[in-house]
């Protein structure tokens, strides 16, 4: 057991309990490195908050977001309706909470969509190689050549309006992104010893591609998604804007922003309101993407 | 060797250059809004001037006076009420001046009537074109290009003499060859506006006559409109016909298109061989087409456009209040929802569930909110106040008890799902039904909007038709009010197909067609008003929607939404300097 | 105050995330001019930051110069702030710095030439034209051929040689007074750190520069160092002339680096006495002596009292240690222990036999990708191993070393040839069939660090080959296998838990061995495995191997690069050169009695950590130029272009590998007429 | 090298062959009747019979691709349905027009943000840096149009600096072209803007840790002569391939900045094309783009090795 012989040695073994770093779980050094900043501590909360309006929506909002009253139409901030009311009657900052929800389910499905679809085209183009990846890339190809907002456009006038027409029109327009950081990666981690490694004890090639090559991917692209989830509640209020809004009377910020640009000059906060949702929203996820890379892998500075 | 410091006196640079053009004294720095120089700079800039003191602002949007007209004006059938506003010193139209117009969308066809088929494009197309036959303030056809004319309906014939010596813009005469060829052009293109007409007779130079298969009332009325544009016949074999005549207006009209860029704008010149000498007043006109609505207000309060329409109520409203500027309104459609007749299974078929429908909903409360009060709220097919209007027609009132106590006798008493199908633009028009979902709402009726693009709304409201629920219907006033009506409920229609029909409602409707005088259609058009609301509630309708129309006072005897029909006076038109 | 430098007290700190490291804790050492002096030390001992810190080249942040002087020209560089114009006349003009990773520490993007003139036009003001000129003869000087082509080349379009080669231009272009050489070499294969060496030392021989050379290998600092630093844990441990530190080392740092690494010199047999533990983190600033956890003749005092100051033992010999003062230190050379007798019982069983194998890449061109060529990487070689014992295959970088250990563990389905193994020809097995003797034969990698998943356990990792060859039956028994697998290469079984990254290098390596072992294999290739670790940890784990292959009776293929540790673990080593192999022998007669001229080349290129040694070895065999690319490999005898004794012979047919007797084998026409 | 640039356009053929496919698949599963949208009001079953003859819209979906696909190899791009005209004669008028703005906004994201990211990445952790990176952060997080609107509302009708939109040639009056365009090309230029100031912080960041900075240092080099003569370069190079990627936010972003700011460019041509169904004419665009986007990303390529000498084309 003793690789040592000589007799005066301090220990008899080599390395034993001896470590480099004193013990810390992985999650812990990553919340380290994670809230070492502050203005990532402030995204996170954003975000905290906007996860718990969201779950919470039903029992915070003062009145219900749909309830019109056409005859408290347009009303400026009171101590009744914190911010005013909307053309309809109805409660700003109700709607705006609610709105929560929706942006959230926006950005969570069409990124997950995105997320999940490029990802597994993404990994077996990498894994693969060979006229599996060619045709994949070349179709990735032909839909990065279109840009996103004219796909999702395109897409969203060939699906119509409508929430879940949206979120797949944005997700789709996304996917080719994942696809190409997947394989990038996929081929990074190909080349690293531990996957030879995987071949070399014997490993099959579905056991390589999910217990070594696929968790090993995975860092930039949580932080894509993170990203990603900001742009794309965002990109809601570019299809409103244009045209392909949600299903009234629903209410998400980016549609609120485009309803209520109309009365800009009469009530500013109709518009101002949601949109500044938005504007914190994205820049909280853009914030917290950013502490995220840091935190999963300071080494993917400048490939986002 | 150093590129940095290079880049970064051309950032510097850039950025004083920013600065320096958002800082930039305008080119005409007088305290108004400049106007931009029209591109046809043959004359110096129109220098802006502030409000004419002499012109006391006017009271009414209806109050423009009628210029006085240099040549005969050929007295009509009917006498117009001389509805001369009460205020305005008369004062002798300013010769000059290139008016900017901002509106959307823009045209499709400009200069070939028988493809011309969005009454929008009617709008655009009598700034150079000219029809037989137009109307004055109260709605009564008075002459144009037509001299005047004569209605044998017992022979069913109608001539028209046509005005002499007038030339189209490429210098052809205007005659009656030329006119017979224009309706003729129409009567092959396979629409429906002319199909009672059996055949065109050229009487003489300048006399033609429609022989007619069956007595049309609304004849007269339908020459008025784009099926009475005269364009070159010249030019247009020229040219190698329709397709270069559609973006290629020739007509007699005041103006000349000098361009017409889609989407962007048309430029219009004067046309100095107009056939009313010293008219018209104006140098230029341009259409420019802006899609947004705030921007294009943006834009018309910043002095780029003298006149703006399609002006949403609430700003209507703002400018009102404005003494820089004076707005025209005039209802324009009929908004209802038409219900799924068709299918027996829906909650539509029965005649209760449709009177709860409408009665669920506060018109009013609509019209005052979204609407500012030019919205009226709408109980039957007829613009309020209009002579179509049957004052005794009862209608669906706002009453949620009844509504409720209706849905429970039609073996609703929860309410059901349901679902309103609109085009989702404009805006307003889908907060009016947000709105009016609100109302079902409260008497247990859940109904879903769906929003579609104009396009994929083009498959419901004239294709497929929609399953179940209530299909948005805006229907355009005509002169004639009924127009609509007839193109959607006479039999062989392809518009909105799940529509209600009741046989009476089309008998009705084909006997107004052929009633002989007025007062007989007048009396047929209430009796068709009762059969649709009171004994069928066929459509459930919202409100009367009204164009609006903005100008800088400086803009005279437009013509803007003043009669339904004529969409403007451009060789009336003049501005102060 | 005569010295060239002086450096007082210097200390450095770098700030990581909440810790403070202690890189650099008072140094003070200095240069006289026209002198090779030497800073020897680990990985993080800051022997390089206290270099850096001279020049105030420290990142900052996180680093920061804490403290001290740096006098040099009689001025105090601290003093001067690190972008202003007298710091920036000193560096690259009056001092002149070479750094490890010629790779990294050149512009990819600028030529050779940009680089070397910016710094002649920066100090000598010299024009464009004049620089140019003045940089192709310094090229020339530097041993580029076709400097003139050259001068326009980028980094990337010189190989690594090269590359140091122009590095060293850049350096000494404006004829500084101090050359600092930070690990010039050590990226560097053994014949070309010889030529460059050489190369180092004449340079300051004849510009009457001072040499700071800064590195962890002994030998070298043997070789060419006029007086010794030796550093450990941010501060100078011992120091003094080069045969005074080896001829009588005092600090136990100093006397526990030397007998840890194999010498070429010593007589087969001899085990490494490796230095416990692992060096300190540097993190909390200590006042006692670093050393004391690992030190074998501590006492008390050690940790009680604070850091002991250096103290002069006699001329230029100070140290700073309690003890060592007074009693003269054990003999520098390593232990021989007396091992077991017949240390392994090497069985006559042929375990692996290759015939012929090649290994060729397709080289690919063109708009259709054609195949216009084969990179030879391993060119029609065979030798067998018997059960038990240890091959070691030694070369230079880009011989093909690492392909045939990839070809015999299937990782690469090689061209041609026969890899018998246990006695069935595994060469051209399918994939599933290969995946079915996996469990048989194994591999210790290189990198310790991308060899480990890193998002998996310690534990996982060693027991995921249980798993995929179903070789336990219980979740106990594989609990039990791995915790005996981690006691058996000496980890404690407690740290299963951990990821990769919570462990050192060597324990990294230890892991990866353990995984090697779980499936009980025959037979195991270690490619190059201790080549990225520290001197004092590769003790450990080659003494490791060394006792596994006693206990299991494995056979391995020990590959690897440097010649004194692949013939200290070896019984045969086989000597490779551009995919073939020149020479074959057990490992006694490898250092005795060399026979092709390459080996004898490559045997002189390796200094030896003995300035006694070294001074009667006379001349070194410096080779011609460099290894040609495999690419364009030359006729004949690869070597033939390089080969001090080569005839036309030589340039026309390959030499066969033949039997020089005593199982000796070598692919030389000349080897007998030498 | 040339092997190179044969082989990237090959690949660019099959992916514009691709993206023809998508083109035209997406217009054509989108409901709605090209014919009804525009015959409107006066529609009649045998207008829309023959309306739809004339489209083609009555033959087999893979005839009518057919058709498309083979006028599109002869140069023709058709008609369009909604303008009447030669999609070709619409996208000359058009294309320079977004062409414009697309390049001033291009060219201002670039002028500013490689400064903007050098100063950030230089200056790290100062307060210059927490303010350009906050900056950065906001501009992707404001929607544009929301801002274009805002900015006509202050700029144009309050303050009165500048037109309230409209676009002009500069041919036609350079000084009120310029006047119209600053505000949709800051509009456009911010999103692009943003993220090549990150990403030129980031890169720079990397490259200012490299060893080669540190020989650059170690000859006595002034860190202005590090950062620009040695650093930069190559740094330079992902903020390169973001570049190319830009243009496809550009394209986008021209979507809704002309929407915005009344610009007869490309955007609001697509924009009345899709929701006109106008089949022809969003294939025409997609195909364009999709050539642009394309030949962008070649040229993207091939610039590396202008910066990079360390790739190399004809391997």
């Amino acid at each position: 057991m003793s690789t040592t012989i000589i007799p005066s040695a301090p220990q008899t073994s080599t390395a034993f309990g001896d470590l480099q770093t004193p013990h810390t779980k992985s999650w812990q050094r990553f919340l380290r490195v994670f809230l070492g900043r502050k203005v990532v501590i402030f995204g996170a909360v954003i975000i905290a908050i906007l996860i718990f309006v969201a779950l919470t929506a039903d029992w915070i909002t003062p009145y219900d977001p749909y309830q019109q009253n056409l005859r408290e139409s347009l009303k400026p901030p009171s101590s009744a309706h914190w911010l005013g009311t909307d053309a309809l009657g109805r409660d700003t900052l109700s709607r705006i909470i609610y709105g929560t929800r929706t942006s959230l389910a926006v950005g969570v499905n069409s990124v997950g969509l995105a997320a999940l679809i490029g990802m597994t085209l993404g990994l077996l183009a990498g894994y693969l190689g060979g006229w599996i990846s060619t045709l994949i890339m070349r179709c990735v190809d032909a839909l990065m050549a279109i840009p996103p907002l004219m796909l999702a456009l395109a897409i969203g006038a060939a699906l119509g309006g409508g929430l879940n027409n949206v979120i797949i029109s944005l997700g789709i327009s996304l996917i080719p992104t994942y696809v190409r950081l997947m394989r990038g990666q996929v081929l990074a981690v190909k080349q690293s010893d531990y996957i030879k490694a995987s071949e070399i004890i014997g490993s099959s090639d579905l056991r390589t591609m999910l217990a070594h090559v696929l968790p090993n991917c995975l860092s930039p692209l949580i932080v894509l998604i993170t990203l990603n989830l900001g742009v794309a509640i965002i990109a809601e209020a570019g299809l409103s804007f244009v045209g392909l809004g949600i299903t009234p009377p629903g209410a998400a910020w980016g549609s609120m922003v485009n309803d209520g640009y109309r009365y800009l000059l009469s009530n500013p906060i109709l518009s101002f309101a949601p949109g500044f949702c938005v504007m914190l929203v994205v820049l909280a996820f853009n914030l917290v993407g950013d502490g995220l890379r840091d935190a999963l892998d300071p080494r993917l500075r400048g490939t986002l | 060797m150093n590129r940095s410091p290079w880049l970064v006196a051309l950032v510097v640079s850039l950025f004083l250059v920013l600065i320096a053009v958002a800082c930039a004294p305008t080119p005409t720095a007088t305290p108004p809004p400049p106007t931009a120089v029209p591109p046809a700079a043959t004359k110096a800039p129109v220098a802006p001037s502030a409000p004419a003191p002499t012109t006391a602002p006017a009271a009414t949007a209806v109050s423009a006076t009628k210029a006085p007209e240099p040549t005969k004006a050929p007295e009509p059938t009917k006498a117009p009420a001389p509805t001369v506003a009460p205020t305005a010193a008369v004062k002798a139209p300013t010769q000059g001046g290139v008016l900017k117009i901002s509106t959307v969308p823009d045209a499709d066809i400009l200069g070939y009537p028988p493809t011309m088929t969005k009454l929008n494009d009617f709008n655009f197309a009598v700034t150079s074109l000219e029809t037989l036959i137009t109307f004055d303030e109260t709605g009564a056809p008075v002459p144009n290009l037509a001299s005047e004319w004569k209605v044998d309906v017992a022979n069913k014939t109608i001539t028209l003499a046509l005005q002499k010596g007038v030339k189209f813009h490429d210098g052809s005469d205007f005659n009656a060859k030329v006119a017979k060829w224009n309706l003729d052009g129409i009567r092959t293109s396979k629409r429906t506006e002319l199909a009672a007409v059996s055949s065109i007779d050229v009487v003489d130079d300048n006399t033609i006559r429609l022989n007619l298969s069956k007595y049309d009332s609304s004849l007269l009325i339908t020459l008025a409109g784009p099926v009475g544009l005269m364009i070159s016949q010249a030019a247009f074999e020229k040219n190698g016909g329709a397709a270069w005549s559609e973006k290629n207006p020739v007509g007699t009209g005041p103006f000349k298109l000098v361009s017409w860029q889609r989407d962007v704008k048309q430029v219009y010149a004067r046309f100095a061989d107009y056939r009313q000498k010293g008219k018209p007043y104006l140098d230029g006109v341009e259409w420019v087409i802006i899609a947004d609505p705030l921007v294009r207000l943006a834009s018309f309060k910043a002095g780029e456009s003298q006149v703006t329409q399609n002006i949403e109520p609430k700003d209507a409203k703002a400018l009102e209040a404005d003494t820089k500027y004076r707005i025209a309104t005039l209802a324009s459609a009929l908004y209802g929802l038409a219900p799924d007749g068709g299918n027996a299974n829906s909650p539509f078929a029965k005649l209760a569930v449709r009177q709860a429908v409408e009665t669920a909903i506060d018109k009013q409360a609509i019209c005052d909110s979204l609407g500012y009060g030019y919205w009226k709220p709408l109980y039957q097919a007829a613009a309020p106040g209009s002579w179509a209007e049957n004052t005794k027609v009862v209608g669906n009132k706002y009453n949620v008890t009844k509504a409720k106590q209706l849905l429970t006798e039609a073996g609703y008493p929860t309410g059901f799902k349901t679902t309103i199908y609109t085009p989702n633009s404009p805006q307003i028009i889908v907060d009016m039904l947000t709105a009016v979902q609100g109302y079902l709402k409260v008497v247990g009726i859940d109904a879903k909007i769906e929003a579609m693009e104009q396009v994929r709304y083009g498959d419901v409201y004239a294709g497929k038709g929609w399953q179940d629920g209530l299909a948005m219907a805006p229907m355009g006033l005509s002169p004639n009010e009924i127009g609509l009506l007839n193109r959607v409920f006479l039999p062989g229609s392809v518009l909105l197909p799940n529509a209600l029909r009741p046989p009476a409602f089309q008998q009705k409707l084909a006997e107004i067609g052929a009633a002989a005088d007025n007062d007989a259609k007048q009396k047929l058009t209430w009796d068709l008003q009762k059969i649709g609301t009171d004994d069928n509630a066929m459509m459930i309708w919202i409100h009367s929607n009204v164009g609006v129309t903005a100008m800088q006072i400086k803009v005279h005897n437009d013509g803007f939404n003043k009669t339904i029909g004529v969409p403007w006076t451009p060789a009336e038109t003049w501005m102060d300097k | 105050m005569d010295h060239l430098l002086e450096v007082r007290n210097l200390t450095t700190q770098f700030k990581m995330d909440n810790a403070t490291v202690h890189a650099v804790d008072g140094v003070s050492y200095h240069v006289d001019a026209g002198e090779i002096i030497s800073v020897v030390g680990e990985s993080g001992c800051g022997k390089s930051a206290s270099q850096l810190s001279i020049l105030q080249l420290i990142p900052t942040p996180p680093g920061k110069i804490v403290g001290g002087q740096v006098f040099f020209d009689g001025a105090d560089l601290l003093q001067f702030k690190s972008d202003s114009e007298p710091m920036r006349a000193v560096r690259g003009g009056k001092i002149g710095m070479i750094f490890q990773e010629p790779m990294t520490s050149l512009n990819p993007v600028l030529t050779i030439g940009r680089q070397i003139v910016e710094s002649l036009m920066l100090h000598l003001k010299m024009d464009a034209g004049t620089a140019r000129a003045r940089a192709i003869e310094l090229l020339q000087v530097i041993g580029i051929p076709d400097a003139e082509q050259r001068i326009d080349h980028y980094p990337h379009q010189f190989s690594g040689g090269m590359r140091q080669r122009a590095m060293i231009a850049m350096a000494v272009c404006c004829n500084p007074k101090l050359l600092i050489a930070d690990e010039a070499t050590t990226a560097l294969d053994v014949t070309t750190q010889a030529q460059l060496l050489e190369l180092l030392r004449e340079m300051v021989h004849r510009l009457n520069m001072a040499l700071v050379i800064v590195t962890h290998n002994l030998g070298i600092v043997a070789r060419y160092a006029q007086r010794i630093y030796v550093m450990y844990a941010g501060r100078i441990v011992e120091s003094g002339t080069a045969k005074e530190i080896f001829g009588d080392p005092r600090h136990p740092y100093t006397v526990g680096l030397l007998k840890s690494v194999p010498r070429l010199d010593e007589p087969k047999g001899a085990q490494l006495v490796p230095i416990p533990g692992l060096p300190p983190s540097l993190t909390q600033a200590t006042t006692a002596c670093a050393f004391y956890p690992r030190c074998a003749r501590r006492v008390d005092a050690c940790q009680r009292d604070a850091f002991p100051s250096l103290t002069q033992i006699n001329g230029q010999h100070y140290v700073a240690c309690h003890l060592p003062v007074t009693q003269p230190s054990v003999t520098a050379s390593p232990v021989v222990m007396p091992t077991s007798e017949n240390k392994r019982a090497v069985s006559d069983e042929t375990l692996l036999n290759v015939q012929q194998l090649k290994m060729y890449f397709p080289v690919t061109k063109g708009l259709l990708r054609r195949k216009v060529a084969d990179l030879k990487a391993v060119d029609d070689i065979s030798f067998a191993i018997q059960r038990g014992e240890t091959l070691g295959l030694v070369g230079e970088s880009g011989c093909g070393k690492t392909t045939v250990g990839r070809c015999l563990l299937r990782l690469y389905r090689p061209v041609s040839g026969e890899i018998h193994f246990e006695g069935r020809d595994i060469a051209l097995l399918s994939k599933s069939q290969v995946r079915s003797i996996r469990h048989k034969m194994q591999l210790i990698f290189q990198d310790p660090y991308s060899s480990l998943d890193p998002r998996q356990s310690a534990g996982d990792i060693v027991g995921e080959p249980l798993k995929v060859h179903r070789l336990v039956k219980s979740k106990g028994a594989y609990r039990d296998r791995v915790a005996e697998l981690f006691q058996m290469v000496g980890l404690d079984p407690n740290l299963a838990d951990r990821v990769p990254h919570e462990f050192s290098g060597g324990q990294r390596q230890r892991i990866g061995i353990a995984r090697a072992l779980a499936t009980n294999p025959s037979f195991i290739v270690c490619d190059e495995p201790i080549s990225a670790l520290d001197v004092s940890i590769q003790a450990q784990i080659v003494n490791l191997l060394d006792e596994l292959q006693d206990r299991l009776g494995l056979t391995y293929l020990f590959i690897g690069h440097d010649l004194s540790v692949v013939r200290h673990i070896s019984d045969r080593v086989a000597v490779m050169y551009l995919g073939r192999i020149v020479e074959m022998t057990d490992c006694e007669s490898l250092y005795a009695n060399p026979l092709h001229p390459y080996t004898r080349a490559l045997l002189s290129a390796v200094p030896i950590p003995d300035p006694f040694v070294e001074e009667k070895r006379g001349q070194v065999i410096l080779l011609k130029g460099e290894v040609p690319s495999l690419l364009n490999p030359p006729t004949g005898c690869n070597f033939h272009q390089r080969c001090p004794i080569a005839t036309a012979e030589c340039r026309q047919a390959v030499p066969p590998l033949r039997d020089a007797g005593a199982n000796h084998h070598v692919a030389c026409f000349h080897w007998g007429g030498l | 090298m040339i092997v190179f640039v044969v082989r990237r356009l090959i690949e660019t053929v099959v992916v514009l062959v691709l993206v023809s496919f998508i083109a035209f698949s997406l217009l054509h599963i989108t409901p709605g009747d090209p014919a009804l949208f525009i015959l409107g009001d006066t529609a009649t079953p045998e207008r829309i019979q023959a309306l739809r003859q004339e489209l083609w819209l009555d033959q087999p979906l893979y005839v009518q691709y057919a058709r498309w696909a083979t006028n599109l190899l002869q140069g023709n791009l058709g008609n369009s349905i909604v303008f009447r005209e030669s999609v070709a004669k619409l996208f000359a008028v058009r294309l320079p027009i977004t062409f414009h703005l697309g390049i001033v906004a291009l060219f201002l994201s670039i002028l500013v943000s490689i400064p903007a990211g050098i100063l950030s990445a230089v200056r790290r952790g100062g307060w210059l840096d927490s303010i350009i990176n906050v900056s950065a952060n906001l501009a992707m997080a404001v929607p544009i149009f929301w801002l274009g609107i805002l900015g006509i509302y202050f700029f144009a009708l309050n303050l009165r600096w500048l037109p309230v939109q409209g676009y002009t040639a500069p041919t036609d009056d350079f000084w009120l072209s310029t006047r119209q365009l600053v505000m949709p090309a800051i509009c456009l230029a911010l999103v692009p803007l943003a993220s090549l100031t990150r990403q030129t912080r980031s890169s720079m960041l990397e490259v200012i840790r490299q060893d080669y900075i540190r020989t650059a240092r170690s000859k006595g080099l002034s860190e202005w002569q590090v950062i620009t003569e040695h650093a930069l370069k190559n740094a330079i190079i992902p903020v390169v391939t973001l570049l190319g990627m830009q243009l496809r936010n550009l394209v986008g972003g021209a979507i809704l900045v002309e929407q915005v700011f009344n610009i007869p460019g490309m955007g609001r041509l697509l924009v009345s094309g899709v929701f006109g169904k106008d089949y022809i004419l969003v294939q025409g665009m997609v195909m364009i783009v999709g050539v642009v986007v394309a030949l962008a990303n070649l040229a993207v390529d091939i610039s590396y090795g202008y910066i990079d000498p360390r790739i190399r084309y004809d391997e």
